[in-house]
């Protein structure tokens, strides 16, 4: 497979959480990725774009943006907002850690993230906003 | 996010159907708050069966839920979950406080 | 269904036209249109999307944007290309009218896409790129 | 794009899977003009009861399969075309020039 990418802008609204996730996994299909493994990248993502409509925008209306590029067998995701940002961000990945125990978040989105993707980078600035990058290689 | 809800002796079982995400357990948590407060049945069995996602946020409702069981000395099992779900209960721990039944019958067969 | 949007973009290679099928189709599904009118949407984005490929860039590489809005019951879709654009718009519309028999096409696409939509627009300028805007109503 | 190729009598059957769109049409196309010219069977039947997508890059890929057959005295049949197929056909008029059969077996019991 050459180099094939593909980006997308949504507001945040948690309706599109479902679409964020079906679109990502239609653009790597291409690759033929097993079930499981198709699987864990949606998961990863709904993780990623969720942390954006809740901890990047909250109540505010904003736009999340993902960027997704396959080369050969390796796919690469990019999360981003320009929202709150995160202050800790050593803290904020501390699995458990949530500052919003009150919206019942349980503080394991990055935890899974991790667990389900190859590598993880989180890109933060507060008040600006957050950038996830998420690689996974395809057997 | 549609529920079916059915007493069972006196557990009340909750069958989830559809993705599991953040969106959703919005709107579960309330349909599950809504029907134990007003059966006052706080021994509450979770379905997974028919649940074809779920991430992060089925967790955080999940983990509500026991809290608010327990605090009237209820309990929450859950059953039936797939592989997918189960990956993610185990990345979380969260076996380590709600137990995974084999099945309905087997809980209700204990009395 | 209050207002929403996403913006999608792509390159220009055929391995992306399933892609952008599934991409539009899952955004819209929000509005629980028929299975029908599904199709019918999906039909018009692949003819769209397929023009901007072929017609629009042809061995060059580019870009394909998709920009969709719904607001209450109304779709709106915008399939745009930065490629060659169309000389005589009224031309190309005609049914069964091609450039490119050669790749065999059937000249079929505009008429599936005003038969499958309630409106359709095209913009075009002469190598600047093409936008084809359509609207559909669900019920 | 998925082809199975079967012969029935003196026709060629091509039964398609999938999603025939431009992507796959450009391959569909070598791979019948491909069958028919080491078959050399210029009777041929295309079978859409497993196509589950199709636009207008199919009428394109079919027209000029049709022209191809009938340049060698042959000719061109569908079947099985669903609802959503039909209506593209329908649209383009192509069944002016195509002739739907009801069943494979018509044809051939037609000898
Ligand atoms: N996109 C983001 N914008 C701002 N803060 C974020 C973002 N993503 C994560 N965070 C912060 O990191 C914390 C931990 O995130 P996570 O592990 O996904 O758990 P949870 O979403 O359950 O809180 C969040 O509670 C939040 O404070
Ligand atoms: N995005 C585009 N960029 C440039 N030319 C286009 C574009 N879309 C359509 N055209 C022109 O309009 C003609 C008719 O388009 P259409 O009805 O879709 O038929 P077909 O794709 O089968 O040629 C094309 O052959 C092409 O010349």
């Amino acid at each position: 497979m050459q180099k094939n990418s593909m980006r997308l802008e949504f507001l945040s609204k948690s309706i599109n959480e479902g679409f964020a996730r079906v679109a990502v996994a239609s653009f790597i299909s291409i690759l033929d990725p097993t079930i499981d493994t198709l699987a864990d990248i949606k998961t990863a993502v709904s993780e990623a774009v969720t942390n954006s409509i809740i901890h990047g925008y909250g109540h505010e209306d904003g736009k999340v943006i993902i960027e997704c590029t396959i080369e050969n067998s390796d796919i690469e995701i990019k999360v981003m907002d320009e929202g709150n940002g995160i202050k800790n961000i050593e803290l904020a990945m501390e699995p458990l850690y949530t500052s919003r125990p009150d919206l019942e978040r349980s503080g394991m989105g990055f935890t899974v993230m991790e667990t389900f993707m190859d590598e993880l980078k989180v890109e933060s600035e507060y008040e600006k906003g957050t950038c996830v990058v998420m690689r996974k290689h395809i057997n | 996010m549609h529920l079916d809800f059915y007493i069972v002796k006196d557990h009340l079982v909750i069958k989830l159907f559809g993705e599991l995400d953040h969106h959703n357990a919005m709107e579960v948590r309330t349909k599950i708050d809504d029907k134990i407060d007003r059966e006052k049945i706080y021994k509450v069995i979770i379905d997974f069966r028919d649940v074809s996602f779920m991430d992060s946020s089925g967790l955080g409702m999940l983990i509500n839920r026991y809290k608010k069981v327990i605090e009237h000395g209820g309990e929450l099992n859950i059953v039936n979950t797939n592989e997918r779900v189960d990956k993610i209960f185990s990345v979380s721990g969260i076996y380590k406080i709600i137990k995974k039944i084999d099945s309905i019958e087997s809980i209700v067969s204990n009395f």
